[in-house]
C-alpha cells in the first residue's frame, strides 16, 4: 500500500500552488480576452474594488451582518437536521411516519420559502437566518441519516450487554459516536451550503454580503462582485480550515 | 434456587423456518462455573446472546434471577468472541464502558480500569486506541472490560481463544482465582476441551443441528491434573460427544458425574 | 439575404411594458418582414444584462438604466425605441392607505404625505416600510428620486427595504412592508387581492416621463444589423401604436406571453387599458428622465460617475420608422 | 435491544398517515385565516388550478424540460463529484493540491454561476443543466470524500494482500464498495438538491418546472406555484423511492 | 536457495523511538513449514504483515524469491488473524477475491471457490453474507481465500484460533495433506505450542521487547505423537522460551535439533 501521507506544511503548500495556478489561468483568460470584457474582471483589478470597498466601510460591515446570518442559520440547522436525522434513522416509527412529510418538503428551493420567511418571520434577519437554516438543515438531515443508518449493528448489543441499553444510552454511547464521520461530512458540507445560501437568504433586503453582492451586480460593478465572491470563499476557507481542526480531533481514533 | 434457567428454548433466525438450536433445556445454580462446548458454528455465540437477553428466543424463556446488586456492579456481562471494542474509545475508556452510569466518581472508574488493565496484563497500554492492538491484546480488553464491572452472572465466549499458552494460563489461573473468591456464576464458551476441563464444575455440550444440550458432564474436585487417565477418558468422552459421533440414545450421558 | 436568415435573439423580462414585443412576434409581423425572432425570457435584469455582455443576444426589451453600465463597460448598445413609460407606481396598504380613495391615483401634495408618514410613525411606533428592489435597480432609484426630489421628503422618514420583486409584491401581501413600487399586472392583481390597497403615487407623479421598457440593439453599426435593425424599430413602433390605440386588440397577445394561462385576458386587457397612455414609442421622450435619474444616482453616491445619456440613443432610427 | 423492524406495507401507511395530518394542518390554517389570504392556498384549491394547468398542457411541457435538465444535471454532477470525491480522497497529493481550489469555488452560490452558464453555455438547457450539476457535484464531492476517509484501512490491506494492491483494484474492490452506503446518501442527498436548484437553473427564461413557478410566482399566482411545489415533491418521491430500491439492493449485505 | 530472507528486520511504529521487534533474521527455505510461536502482542502478525509486504520494514529489508507462477494462482497469500472477509461479499465471492484478475472465467473461479469451501466444511453457507457466520466460520473462509489461489508463500495468522477440537483438528490435516503433496513454504503463527509441534517442521519463538527471534528449532519426523517424552520436553522448552523465562546466552537454542 502506497500510502503516502503528507505533512501539514506539504500540504499548505500544494494547496498554494493550486491557488496560483488558478489565479494564473484566470488572469490568462481575461487578459487574452477570452471573455467578453466586462462579465468577469481579472485577478489584479480585483485590489482596487476591494480598497474602495474598505475604505468605504461597506466590506466590514457586510461580513458582520452575514455572519450573523450565516452563523445563527448554520447553528440551527446544523442542530435541527442532525437531530431529525438521527431521531428518523434510529427510530423506525417516526422513520416511517416523517417519511412521507419529509419527500414533500425536502425539494422546496430555497427562494419557494422566501414568502413563508416573510409571513413568519418578516423581512428582518430571523427571515434570512431561516433561509438559510433550512438549506444546511437537508444535508444535515440526509448526512445523519444515513450515517445512523451505515452504524455496525453488533456495537448496539455492547451497549446493551453493559447497561447502555436504553435508546439514549445508545444513542450517546454508539449512534453518535460511531456515526460521527458521517456527522461531521455532512456538518462540513453545511458549511458550504451555508454561504451558498447567503445570498439568497438576504434577497429579502436584509443587508450583508449577499445583499451587497446583489447591488453590485444590479450596476455591473462585476468587480465589486467578485471581491465579495472571494471574500466569501476566504470566509469558508477559514470556517473550514477551523471545522477541520476540530473535526480531526474529534476522529483521532480513526488514524 | 437456580440462576440461570432456559426452558425449552429454540432460536430461529429466519422466523421458524429453521432452527439453530431448539428445545434446548439448562439450568446453572448459583455460583457454578459452567463451560459450553461445541462444534463450530453450532449456537454457542447465539445461545449466550441468548442468555444475555440480546436477542429474544424464537420458542421458550431464559430466567435470570440475578440477586440485587451491589453498588458499582452489574448483574451480568459478556466477554464477545470478537472483543468488539467501541474504535472511538482508548483501551482504558473501553474497561470502563461498563462502569459509566454505575454512579461511581471519575477516579473511582480510572482506578478499577486500571486494576482490571493490569489483571489482564494491558498496564501500559491503557492510553491506545483499539486500531493500536494486537488480536490478543483486544481480546484481553475484552475479557477486562466485563471482569471491571463484577457481575453475579459472567457470561463468556472463547475469551482466551487467540492467546498464547503462557498469556492464557496467566488468565485461566486469574479467573479461577476470581471465581473462588467470589463464587460467580460463570458461563464458559470455549472450543477447547482441556480449557473446559481445566476450568469448568460442568461441561454442557452443544451438538446437532438444530442443536440441543447433547452432554451435561460433572468435572470432579480441583486442582485438575489433565494428564490424569480419567481426564483423559473424559476428553475422549467429549471428542465424540462434539463430533455427535456416539448418539446418547438414553439420558445416560446428561448428568453423568466424572470423578 | 444571408444576414436575415440568422435568428435575431430578442432578451426581454416579462412585464406590462415589455408588451410591443408581444403584439409585434404574435401578430407575425416579425415573419412577414423577413425576421426570425427568438424571444429570450429574463426573470431580472442583471441576469439579461449578462446575457447582452456576452453576447448571447441581439436586441433588448427591458429597462433603460442598466444599458447605461453597460455602455461605460465598453460594449455598443443603443436604445432604438421606447416602450412603454411611467410604468412604475407606489401601491400602498394598511394603515398608510387610510382615507385614500379607491381608483384615485395619489395626487399626494409633498406637505400632505409628509404628515401621512408622521402620523403613521407616530400610531404604530415605527417608519413605514416601502419595498422596491436591490439598490442600483429602476425601481430602487425611482422610488428615492420621488421621496427626495419630487415630494422633498427625508429619506431617513422612510424604511427602504431592496427585495427581489416576488419577494417585494409577496412582502406587501403578508403585510410586511407597508408600501411597494410595483408594476402592471402586478398591480391590478394586488388591488384585486388587496380591496384595502391604495396608490400612493402613479408613474407619472414620481417621475414624468419616467423611463421603462426600451429596445435597444447590441453593436447597431455591424453590417448584419444594418439588415434588420429599421424593420424591428418600424415593428416595435407599430405595435406600440396599436397598444396605445386598441389595447383590447392586444390583450390576447400579452395574455399568451405574459400569463401564459395564469392569468385571465381580461385581467389583462384592464391592465393594458389602465397603462395604455404609457405606451409611447418616441425615445426622445424619456431621455430627459434618464438623465435625472443618472444625475440623482450620481448625486447619492451609487454610480461612480456619469456617462453620457445622449450617446446611449439613436432618435434617427425612430425618426425613419416612424411615418 | 428493541429494534422494531416494520414492513413495506406498515410503512406506506404510515407515512401516508403522516401526510394526511400535514395536509389536514394545512387546511385548517388556512380555513382558520391563520395566514393572510392570497399567500397559501389550501389544499382543497390545488385540484382546480391543477387540472387547469392539464388542460393548458403547460403541466406536462413543465415536466418534461425540467425532467431533462434534472437527468441530466444529476448525472452530470452526480458522476462528477463522485469521481472529484473518490479522487481527493483517495489521493492524497491531489488532495492537497486541490485543497485551496476547492475552498474557493465551494461557497460561489448557484445564482453566481447562472452568468458564467450563459457566457459558456447560451441561453439553453445546456445552462440549466450546468446550474443543477453545480449544485449536486459539491454534495456528492464531500460525502464521497467523507466516505473514503472512513473506509476501514484494514481491508487495503486484505486487497493487497490478494493481488489487488494497484490504485485501480483497490478502488474497485474496496474503496467503492466499503463507502457505497456514504456515496449513497451523498446521491440521495443530491436528488433532492437537484430539484432544489432547478429554480435556479431555469432562472434565465430556459422554460421548465421552475421558470412557470417563477412565472406564476410574480403573478401571485400562488396556487400554481403550489401545485408545482407539490409536484416536485411527488417526481422526487417518485425518484427518492426508485433509488431506495436500488438502493436496499446493493447495501443487502448490510442487512 | 532459501524463499523469504528476513534480514536484519526491524519495526516501529513511532518512526523509531520504540521497536515492535528488532534485529530479526529469519531463513525459510522452500517447501518448509515454519511456526511461529511467541507471547501475545510480541509482533507476529506485524512480522508476517512486513513478509507479505503490506508494511515496509524501519530497518533491514525483507526478501521473497517467490518461482514465476503457474497460471491461476498468486505467488503468495494471507490468512489473518481476524479473517478480515469483505462485509459487502458473499461468502463464495470472498473466497475468489484472490482469484479475480487471474484471468480465469467466472465458472471456473467458482469452481475453485466451492472446492475451496467444501475444504473448511462451508459448502452450504457459500450465499450468505459474513455477518450471517459465526466467529469459527468466518475464520475458515478466511482460511478458504487464502487456500484457493494456491499460493508458493502461505502465511498463516492464527487461522484456528476460533475453532472447536473437532473441526480444528480436519482442518490441520487438510492442510498438512496439502503441504505434503504440494510442498508449499508455509509461515504458520499460532500460539498453541501443541499445534506447531503438531505441524511444523521448524518452530521459530518470537520474544522480548522489542522482540527478536529466542529460538529456532527443528521438529523430528511425522506423524507425531504429543504424549511422547520428547515431544513434552519439546513443548516445556518452547513453554519457557515464550516467557522469555531462559536466557538463551549462547546461540544453542538457535538451531537446536531435536528428535
Ligand atoms: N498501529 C499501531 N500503532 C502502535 N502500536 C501498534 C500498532 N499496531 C500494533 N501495535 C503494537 O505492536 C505490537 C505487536 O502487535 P502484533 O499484532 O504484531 O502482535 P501479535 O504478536 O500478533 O499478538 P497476538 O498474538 O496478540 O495477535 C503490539 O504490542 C501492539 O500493541
Ligand atoms: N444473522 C444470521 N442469519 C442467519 N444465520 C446466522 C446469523 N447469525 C448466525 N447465523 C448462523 O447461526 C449458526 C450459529 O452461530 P453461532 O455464532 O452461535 O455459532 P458458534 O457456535 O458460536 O460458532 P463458533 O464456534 O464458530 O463461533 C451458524 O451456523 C451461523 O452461520
Ligand atoms: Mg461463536
Ligand atoms: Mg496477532
Amino acid at each position: 500500500m502506497k500510502d503516502l501521507r503528507l505533512g501539514g506544511r506539504e500540504r499548505l503548500l500544494l494547496g498554494t500552488v493550486g491557488l496560483m495556478l488558478l489565479f494564473a489561468v484566470w488572469q490568462a483568460v481575461v487578459r487574452l480576452q477570452l471573455v467578453p470584457p466586462g462579465l468577469l474582471p481579472a485577478p489584479s483589478e480585483l485590489w482596487p474594488a476591494w480598497m474602495s470597498e474598505i475604505s468605504g466601510g461597506f466590506w466590514q460591515q457586510s461580513i458582520l451582518d452575514s455572519l450573523s446570518h450565516y452563523v445563527l442559520g448554520l447553528l440551527i440547522g446544523s442542530i435541527l437536521g442532525n437531530g431529525a436525522g438521527l431521531i428518523c434513522g434510529s427510530v423506525p416509527l417516526v422513520d416511517a411516519a416523517t417519511g412521507g412529510i419529509v419527500r414533500l418538503l425536502r425539494p422546496i428551493p430555497g427562494l419557494a420559502w422566501v414568502p413563508f420567511a416573510i409571513l413568519w418571520f418578516g423581512l428582518n434577519n430571523a427571515g434570512a437566518t431561516f433561509v438559510i437554516a433550512i438549506s444546511v438543515f437537508w444535508i444535515n438531515f440526509y448526512a445523519a441519516y444515513g450515517a445512523v443508518k451505515s452504524v455496525d449493528r453488533e456495537l448496539y448489543e455492547v451497549a446493551a450487554a453493559f447497561g447502555h441499553g436504553s435508546f439514549l444510552a445508545r444513542l450517546l454511547h454508539v449512534t453518535l459516536p460511531a456515526a460521527s464521520p458521517g456527522l461531521l461530512a455532512g456538518l462540513r458540507t453545511g458549511l458550504g451550503q451555508g454561504w451558498m445560501s447567503v445570498v439568497a437568504a438576504e434577497l429579502f433586503g436584509v443587508p450583508g454580503i449577499g445583499a451587497r453582492m446583489m447591488q453590485a451586480s444590479s450596476l455591473l460593478a462585476t468587480d465589486v462582485v467578485v471581491v465579495y465572491m472571494v471574500t466569501m470563499a476566504g470566509l469558508y476557507a477559514l470556517t473550514d480550515f477551523l471545522f477541520g481542526l476540530v473535526r480531526d480531533r474529534l476522529l483521532r481514533w480513526q488514524g | 434456587m437456580s440462576l440461570v434457567r432456559i426452558e425449552d428454548t429454540g432460536l430461529s433466525h429466519d422466523g421458524g423456518k429453521s432452527f439453530v438450536f431448539r428445545h434446548v433445556d439448562l439450568s446453572i445454580g448459583r455460583g457454578e462455573f459452567v463451560a459450553v462446548l461445541g462444534p463450530s458454528g453450532v449456537g454457542k455465540s447465539t445461545l449466550l446472546r441468548v442468555v444475555m437477553g440480546l436477542i429474544a428466543p424464537t420458542e421458550g424463556v431464559v430466567k435470570l434471577d440475578t440477586s440485587p446488586r451491589q453498588a458499582g456492579t452489574r448483574s451480568t456481562a459478556l466477554v464477545f468472541q470478537d472483543a468488539r471494542l467501541m474504535p472511538w474509545r482508548s483501551v482504558r475508556q473501553n474497561v470502563a464502558f461498563g462502569l459509566e452510569g454505575l454512579g461511581l466518581s471519575a477516579s473511582e472508574r480510572r482506578e478499577r480500569a486500571e486494576q482490571a488493565l493490569r489483571l489482564v496484563g494491558l498496564a501500559a497500554e491503557g492510553g491506545r486506541w483499539p486500531r493500536q492492538l494486537s488480536g490478543g491484546q483486544r481480546q484481553r480488553v475484552g475479557v477486562a472490560r466485563a471482569l471491571v464491572v463484577n457481575p453475579d452472572l459472567l457470561l463468556m465466549d472463547e475469551p482466551f481463544g487467540a492467546l498464547d499458552a503462557i498469556t492464557r494460563t496467566s488468565l485461566q489461573e486469574e479467573l479461577l482465582g476470581i471465581w473462588e473468591k467470589t463464587r460467580k456464576t460463570v458461563m464458559f464458551v470455549t472450543h477447547d476441551i482441556d480449557e473446559a476441563i481445566l476450568l469448568a464444575d460442568r461441561i454442557v455440550v452443544l451438538a446437532g443441528s438444530p442443536a440441543c444440550v447433547r452432554g451435561d458432564l460433572t468435572v470432579g474436585p480441583r486442582p485438575r491434573d489433565l494428564s490424569s487417565s480419567s481426564r483423559r477418558v473424559l476428553a475422549a468422552r467429549l471428542r465424540s460427544l462434539i463430533a455427535g459421533e456416539d448418539d446418547p440414545g438414553s439420558e445416560a450421558w446428561l448428568r453423568s458425574v466424572d470423578i | 439575404q444571408f444576414a436575415a436568415a440568422a435568428p435575431i435573439r430578442v432578451g426581454y423580462i416579462p412585464v406590462l411594458g415589455s408588451s410591443a414585443l408581444f403584439v409585434l412576434d404574435g401578430k407575425g409581423w416579425g415573419k412577414d418582414a423577413g425576421l426570425d425572432l427568438q424571444l429570450v425570457r429574463f426573470t431580472s435584469g442583471p441576469q439579461a444584462i449578462q446575457a447582452l455582455v456576452s453576447g448571447r443576444i441581439d436586441a433588448y426589451v427591458a429597462g433603460v438604466l442598466p444599458l447605461l453600465q453597460v455602455r461605460a463597460r465598453g460594449v455598443d448598445v443603443k436604445v432604438l425605441a421606447s416602450g412603454a413609460i411611467e410604468e412604475l407606481s407606489v401601491a400602498a396598504r394598511g394603515k398608510l392607505a387610510e382615507g385614500l380613495e379607491a381608483g384615485d391615483a395619489g395626487n399626494q401634495s409633498p406637505t400632505a404625505l409628509a404628515q401621512r408618514i408622521t402620523d403613521f410613525t407616530t400610531t404604530t411606533g415605527h417608519k413605514p416600510r416601502f419595498a422596491a428592489q436591490p439598490q442600483g435597480s429602476v425601481p430602487d432609484t425611482v422610488l428615492r428620486y420621488w421621496l427626495k426630489q419630487q415630494e422633498k421628503l427625508d429619506l431617513k422618514t422612510v424604511d427602504i427595504v431592496g427585495i427581489d420583486i416576488d419577494a417585494a409584491q409577496q412582502a406587501f401581501l403578508a403585510g410586511a412592508v407597508d408600501a411597494a413600487v410595483l408594476r402592471e399586472p402586478a398591480l391590478t392583481v394586488i388591488r384585486r387581492r388587496l380591496p384595502d390597497a391604495r396608490i400612493l403615487a402613479n408613474g407619472h407623479e414620481m417621475l414624468p416621463d419616467q423611463p421603462g421598457s426600451v429596445l435597444a440593439v447590441v453593436n447597431p453599426n455591424a453590417p448584419d444589423r444594418a439588415a434588420w435593425k429599421n424593420k424591428l424599430t418600424a415593428l416595435f413602433v407599430k405595435s406600440t401604436t396599436l397598444l396605445a390605440e386598441h389595447p383590447e386588440e392586444a390583450a390576447p397577445y400579452v395574455t399568451k406571453a405574459l400569463g401564459g394561462g395564469l392569468l385571465r385576458e381580461d385581467v389583462i386587457a384592464q391592465a393594458l387599458k389602465a397603462s395604455a397612455h404609457d405606451f409611447v414609442a418616441d425615445p426622445a421622450r424619456i431621455v430627459p428622465g434618464v438623465k435625472a435619474l443618472q444625475d440623482f444616482e450620481v448625486a447619492e453616491g451609487l454610480l461612480r460617475s456619469a456617462t453620457p445619456v445622449e450617446d446611449l440613443f439613436d432618435l434617427t432610427t425612430w425618426h425613419q420608422a416612424t411615418p
